[in-house]
């Protein structure tokens, strides 16, 4: 068990306390890739800040995650950043600005191993240099020599990547690191990841709103609905909760030809409007009127296979 | 409402200027001795029961000198603030929208304007038409049009791109219907700002002209010239030096207070 | 390359139009500079010759023609008042401006700027608000005054500074120390705009992505600070300095008069009052094209820091 | 109370002695100092350094103590023989007869020479665009003969009374090549080097013909327009000698630098335009005089330093100042207003007053004025007019109405009063009197010192009940030194003597 995730709450507190996460509980094995997926909003981001503990000040916090076995949500500040980088790194979505602008690529992948490691300045450049081949750069002398604006956004995010990987940490955390790519450039990242994730035993939590991507790459999915999970399960198709299920029909595919393309009626509820009861309820075609009463539990119905209902697997 | 450490800019900034126009507003009623009334026996007195500020090298009293000051300060302040912000908006939105050869020229005027330091172009200005208040006003008033022109057009520049112009223009929007209900008002904010800036800077900018002798004209009071005449008497009456540079500082502290508060906010 | 040229051929349309305002706007000046040379006592027809000698009769454009070409040929003409080449009066006098106005921004940046750094990093902490008023406090004052007290307070009180001015060449330490003080009061409110800009950018850049990869990497909060965040940051500082140098040199004519040093703002002041118009002309203009081509500079070089982008 | 003490020290100066400060008991301990090096602060620039170009005061003022006339003012107000050694003046006082004073040097050690006196009289005539002592001695000269090494001879047009305080022209050597550049003479002091703004430095001539004069080496008269950082130069040492100091500052230099307050020869005057309406009527300027309260200005602007005048003439020009014009419109508010009814303003009237912004202290004169007149219900507005458009608008095109300006005394007496005489050119009252103008004309054909000063004095009284000008004071002369110097001669003219200075330690 690399990571162990009990009971996390997050709020905000601006004018008044809002709770955008609703004790999260979820675990990733070691060498697995675990997929966050969620509509935007749902606080699965959220969940990756609050893990590298880099929530903004007026964000607070509860529940513990366990790490290495420690709580990572009691360390000082000391202790998380010699943690951070080492031990857990983050791939993030926008390449373009993910990178110091000023300063060349190869010098921000050295300065990861210049903080956690006892390299010389040469044994660091060809450190440098092996990373950057991992991820598959071309000629490496000289982009390692370029600036970030100087190279294409699927090259950027590959620096990105190799600045995660440089330490060998135990757990990467990727928050939709192919979002703002090209759909070309996204399945060469994919491959990269599961190729990486094989030869190392690092273990991936991929974060995303891309349903179908999540299903090609993760071991096993949690799918995430206002500050919940709502289901856990290894493969997509055998999906029990209906807001999973609501989303896979939503998605267009050579199935479903013909028929016009379905999609959830009304819209994510914001912090302010949630309302006690399961999350999904309002938007729920099978909800019942109890669902509005009680929070379901996330049980586990089958080897592995969580969900968040009253009604399923009565 | 938890005023939290946040809004100490509009606090105190809010707090000073409210005193400021209380005190206008009561030297439009009362003053407590007249403003222009000599007695040479008084001359230079310091502070007293009657005289709360002391007295001038005329024996005038210092304290209804600075309230009747108040409403010239605000006089010059809000005249120059509305000259240059009409002038400077006009153009910027003109050259902002429009671009092409209107903007390049009215940006090449606006560089050279701005290139005179501010005091050098009202130097100018007064030297051509003479010392006065009215004078000193258009003088500080043309001087702010380069910073309003260059503020408008570049929240033109902004807000021209967006999609819910090009949505107006789709509907048959006439370039003056745009400019003057969809865009100006998104622009609004942040010539707000400048306007409280410059009108400090009004402030400050008549003080400067009445210290090098070309402000506001004798015997009615300004700050300014309040300031530059009392310089003389610093060692023999430095109240009468304090009173009104602590006056001017303080207005201009709060505007540029208010400022920044606005600034701070428009962002959010 | 383009940009460069473009760049140009854009500042010499700028002192082009600058040239023009201050030629133009004395033409319609009340007061006859001949009258105030020559004095009361002069007799009418001497005065109708001064006139004709300093071509005041001609009309204004033939005026301006015969001015551009001189100075463009170097010749700054000659100050009526003084009855010596412009060149001359400006050359003695110019370094006193220069250096005050040197002086005065280099303060301000050196204290501005941490300013800036400790207001963005106690943004919203009670010795934050106390930091920013007192910054505010500086713009608020205004700087002639400022100049006086400075002036009593340290030239009588504490009889530390002496007020006569020695120039650079004589003796560089007193030099220095004798623009120590209204150095300080003209960079008074400058270090406040330093410190306002210093203390926005920052806020800006600490939202920026790259920081939270930093953070990520395992960086320490100062030291994402010192490598990255201030980086970044001083990169727009640059223009704030361009910025000031219009706000300086209008700031040195009021402080020069202050502290009596014979700079090219208090010839200026004489010039106006004694309507020796064509040295105030060449002043007004003198003092633009400064701030223009400074400007000017502040452009190239922020585009050369700048790795973004290429020139 | 501190005021107070201060007011009676100056005072009991003021007593010990018009000006000549005497040595005080702690002097003796003292000793005095050769040479020394003394800073002088001036407020303006110099226009020309040329003598005969000069126009401005304050040129003047500097350059008295580099160049010397054939003749040469005394602290007195009389005439002494400098350049040349005496004179004669023939019968038909025609022909002024000049001895030149033996072993006289230039700065550039040369013999002055007749040539030298021939070279700087001829040189002024023709279209030289002088000033004005110098073209009206050029207008007057018919010729001047060399007699023989030692003497010349200058022939007049017609007689002239008052030729002879024309003589101080300068005299500069004949082979000069630019005199703006080097100015050379035969003063008591050699000049050095001028910096447009900043100062004048001049140094001590060593073989200057008067013996025991001067002893100070070296003197910098230092630009400083600025009367605040003025003062605190002096406080700091950085100047030690600040004359026509504002009064206000007495009570803050009093202890720490010696402060002579002398009778200037400079006249404040509120000019009244006579072609004006209401300022032709005599009456409404009579009332106007009575309404004013100069004392009261005297006493707030002036530290009740300086004197009330009744005419166009300081008393420091002793023998021939009319004492009997002092008080010939006292303050008296019922005359004023019995005046102004029958004038046929009984409800007073407006008028703008314009003020020369460069003179604080008039502007200062004219807020008090306009207060004053209120009393009489005459509303005076202040307008503030820049020197340059004054000197334009006012004073060359007397287009306006009322103005506040001081009027600088000259060494020659018909000098002071010529400006009234209706058709003189800087007459800017608009004053028009027959009966002066005759007076005025005699004086010009008499060299009899007696009746001159009978018909002086005849002028200056019917100035004195005409007030075509409404006289405010003699602004008393108040010159701060530092503490260690001594031998200030106070002139009636505006000069600075250098010459008689002297430290002591």
């Amino acid at each position: 068990m690399t990571i162990e995730i009990k009971n996390l709450n997050i709020y905000f507190n601006e004018k008044t306390k809002l709770q955008a996460v609703n004790n999260l509980s979820f675990n990733v094995k070691k060498g697995e890739i675990m997929g966050l997926v969620g509509e935007s909003g749902c606080g699965k981001s959220l969940t990756s800040l609050a893990i590298m503990r880099l929530l903004r000040k007026n964000a607070s916090f509860s529940g513990d995650i366990n790490f290495l076995g420690e709580n990572l949500l009691n360390l000082s500040a000391k202790e998380m950043t010699s943690l951070r980088g080492r031990e857990i790194s983050m791939i993030f979505q926008e390449p373009l600005t993910a990178l110091n602008p000023l300063h060349r690529v190869g010098k921000q992948i050295a300065e990861t191993l210049k903080i956690h490691t006892s390299l010389s300045k040469k044994e660091r450049k060809e450190k440098t240099l092996e990373l950057m081949n991992e991820v598959n750069l071309k000629d490496l002398e000289d982009t390692y020599k370029k600036f970030p604006h100087e190279l294409s956004g699927g090259q950027r995010q590959r620096i990105v990547i190799a600045i995660a990987i440089a330490c060998e940490p135990q757990l990467i955390i990727a928050d939709e690191p192919t979002t703002a790519l090209d759909v070309s450039t996204q399945t060469q990242i994919i491959d990269l990841l599961k190729k990486l994730n094989n030869k190392k035993d690092h273990s991936l939590l991929f974060i995303s709103h891309d349903l179908d991507l999540v299903g090609d790459l993760c071991h096993r999915i949690a799918i995430m609905y206002a500050g919940h999970i709502v289901e856990i399960i290894e493969k997509l198709k055998d999906a029990k909760h209906p807001y999973t299920k609501c989303l896979l029909d939503a998605i267009p595919s050579p199935l479903h030809k013909g028929k016009d393309l379905y999609s959830i009626p009304g819209r994510v509820p914001t912090l302010s409007e949630r309302k006690s009861g399961c999350p999904f309820a309002p938007r729920c075609p099978m909800a019942k009127e109890k669902c509005h009463e009680i929070l379901p539990e996330l049980l586990e119905k089958k080897d592995g296979h969580l969900v968040r209902c009253l009604y399923i697997y009565r | 409402m938890n005023i939290k450490v946040k809004d100490h800019n509009l606090i105190i900034g809010g707090v000073i200027l409210m005193f400021l126009l209380f005190i206008m507003g009561v030297s439009f009623f009362y003053l407590p001795h007249s403003v222009t009334e000599i007695n040479t026996k008084l001359k230079l007195s310091p502070p007293n029961f009657s005289y709360l500020l002391g007295t001038d090298n005329f024996g005038r009293d210092i304290l209804s000198r600075l309230m009747k000051g108040s409403q010239t300060a605000f006089l010059v302040g809000i005249i120059s603030v509305g000259i240059g912000s009409s002038m400077g908006v006009l153009l910027g939105a003109i050259s902002g929208y429009f671009g092409g050869k209107i903007d390049e020229f009215i940006m090449r005027i606006t560089d050279a304007m701005m290139a005179f330091p501010g005091i050098l172009f009202a130097l100018m200005f007064i030297s051509v038409f003479g010392v006065g208040i009215e004078n000193t006003m258009i003088a500080i008033g043309i001087m702010s049009i380069p910073t309003f022109a260059r503020i408008t057009r570049s929240g033109f520049l902004r807000e021209k791109e967006l999609e819910y112009i090009k949505a107006a223009r789709v509907r048959g929007a006439s370039n003056f219907r745009i400019i003057y209900h969809h865009i100006l008002p998104n622009v609004l904010s942040p010539i707000i700002v400048a306007a409280t800036m410059s009108f400090s800077n009004a402030i400050l900018a008549e003080a400067a002209l009445s210290y090098l002798g070309l402000g506001v004209q004798a015997p009615n009071p300004s700050w300014g010239r309040m300031l530059s005449e009392s310089q003389m008497y610093f060692m023999i009456a430095p109240w009468y030096t304090l009173a009104p540079g602590i006056m001017i500082s303080l207005t201009v502290l709060s505007l540029n207070m208010l400022g920044d508060f606005l600034r701070e906010h428009q962002k959010r | 390359m383009i940009y460069f040229i473009k760049k140009i051929s854009i500042m010499t349309f700028t002192l082009f139009l600058v040239s023009i305002i201050s030629f133009s706007v004395f033409q319609i000046i009340p007061g006859d500079p001949a009258l105030s040379k020559l004095g009361i006592e002069a007799s009418q027809e001497q005065i109708d010759i001064l006139r004709t000698e300093l071509m005041l009769d001609k009309p204004a454009s033939i005026q301006y023609f015969y001015w551009i070409k001189n100075i463009l040929k170097g010749d700054l003409g000659e100050s009526i008042r003084f009855s010596r080449p412009i060149k001359e009066l400006i050359g003695e006098r110019i370094g006193v401006t220069l250096s005050l106005g040197v002086y005065a921004i280099l303060i301000a940046v050196a204290i501005g700027i941490p300013l800036g750094i400790l207001n963005a990093k106690y943004n919203n902490t009670k010795f934050g608000v106390c930091l920013s008023i007192f910054s505010q406090a500086g713009l608020a004052i205004p700087e002639f005054w400022l100049g006086i007290i400075f002036l009593i307070v340290f030239g009588i009180i504490f009889k530390f500074f002496s007020l006569k001015y020695i120039s650079f060449g004589d003796d560089p330490i007193s030099h220095i120390r004798i623009l120590t003080l209204p150095a300080f009061a003209l960079a008074i409110s400058r270090i406040s705009v330093v410190a306002r800009h210093m203390k926005n950018i920052i806020l800006e850049e600490e939202e920026k992505d790259y920081v939270r990869t930093a953070y990520s990497k395992g960086l320490s909060m100062n030291k994402i600070y010192v490598f990255h965040i201030l980086q970044n940051a001083l990169v727009p500082t640059i223009t704030i300095i361009g910025m000031l140098t219009a706000g300086v040199l209008g700031g040195a004519i009021v402080v020069e008069q202050v502290f009596n040093l014979p700079g090219i703002g208090t010839l200026l002041i004489n010039g106006v009052t004694t309507r020796d118009i064509p040295l105030v002309q060449v002043i007004i203009t003198y003092i633009a094209s400064v701030v223009v081509i400074i400007n000017f500079l502040i452009d190239i070089l922020y585009k050369i820091i700048d790795p973004r982008i290429s020139i | 109370m501190k005021k107070i003490i201060g007011l009676l020290a100056v005072l009991m100066l003021m007593i010990s002695g018009c000006g000549k400060e005497e040595s005080s008991n702690e002097n003796t301990l003292k000793t005095k100092v050769d040479g020394g090096e003394l800073v002088v602060r001036i407020s303006q620039d110099m226009d020309f350094l040329d003598p005969h170009k000069a126009l401005a005061a304050g040129t003047y003022e500097v350059m008295f103590n580099v160049f010397e006339g054939l003749l040469k003012p005394t602290h007195e107000g009389k005439l002494i023989p400098a350049v040349a050694e005496s004179f004669k003046i023939s019968k038909d006082n025609l022909t002024y007869t000049f001895k030149l004073r033996d072993g006289i040097k230039f700065h550039n050690g040369k013999d002055v020479e007749i040539e030298d006196i021939i070279f700087s009289l001829t040189r002024i005539g023709g279209d030289f665009s002088g000033n004005s002592v110098v073209k009206d001695l050029a207008k007057n000269i018919k010729s001047i003969k060399k007699i023989d090494n030692k003497t010349v001879a200058i022939e007049l047009k017609k007689v002239d009374g008052t030729i002879l305080s024309k003589f101080t022209t300068a005299i500069i050597p004949k082979d000069i090549v630019d005199i703006e550049k080097s100015p050379i003479g035969t003063g008591p002091f050699k000049f050095i080097e001028y910096l447009p703004g900043q100062k004048l430095v001049m140094e001590k001539f060593k073989n200057y013909w008067m013996t025991g004069v001067p002893t100070i080496n070296k003197v910098e008269f230092s630009i400083i327009k600025d009367e605040q950082s003025s003062i605190l130069s002096l406080q700091r040492g950085e100047i030690d000698l600040y004359p026509r100091m504002g009064s206000i500052h007495i009570s803050t230099l009093e202890n720490t630098n010696n402060i002579i307050v002398t009778e200037q020869n400079l006249m404040q005057i509120l000019s009244l335009n006579n072609k004006v309406k209401p300022f032709d009527d005599i009456k409404v300027r009579q009332a106007i005089a009575y309404a004013i309260d100069s004392k009261e200005i005297i006493d707030t602007l002036d530290a009740g330093l300086g004197k009330s005048i009744g005419t166009n003439m300081s008393p420091v020009m002793k023998n021939y100042y009319n004492v009997e014009t002092e008080g010939t419109y006292t303050h008296n508010i019922e005359k004023a207003k019995k005046l102004l009814k029958e004038a046929g303003y009984e409800n007073g009237f407006e008028f703008t007053l314009s003020l020369p912004t460069n003179y604080r202290f008039h502007a200062d004169t004219g807020v008090i004025i306009s207060e004053q007149l209120k009393k009489v219900g005459i509303k005076a507005n202040l307008v503030e007019v820049e020197w340059g458009t004054w000197l334009k608008e006012i004073y060359a095109g007397r287009k306006y109405e009322g103005t506040i300006i001081a009027l600088d005394g000259k060494i020659e007496p018909y000098d002071i009063l010529n400006r009234y005489i209706s058709n003189h050119r800087r007459n800017f009252m608009n004053y028009e009197s027959k009966k002066y103008d005759e007076i005025m004309k005699k004086i010009t054909q008499i060299t009899d010192e007696k009746t001159k000063i009978e018909l002086y004095k005849k002028a200056q009284m019917i100035l004195a009940q005409d007030i075509p000008v409404v006289f405010i004071m003699a602004p008393a002369g108040i010159i701060a030194t530092d503490k260690d110097l001594r031998g200030y001669t106070p002139y009636p003219i505006y000069v600075q003597d250098i010459s008689t200075l002297y430290f002591v330690k």
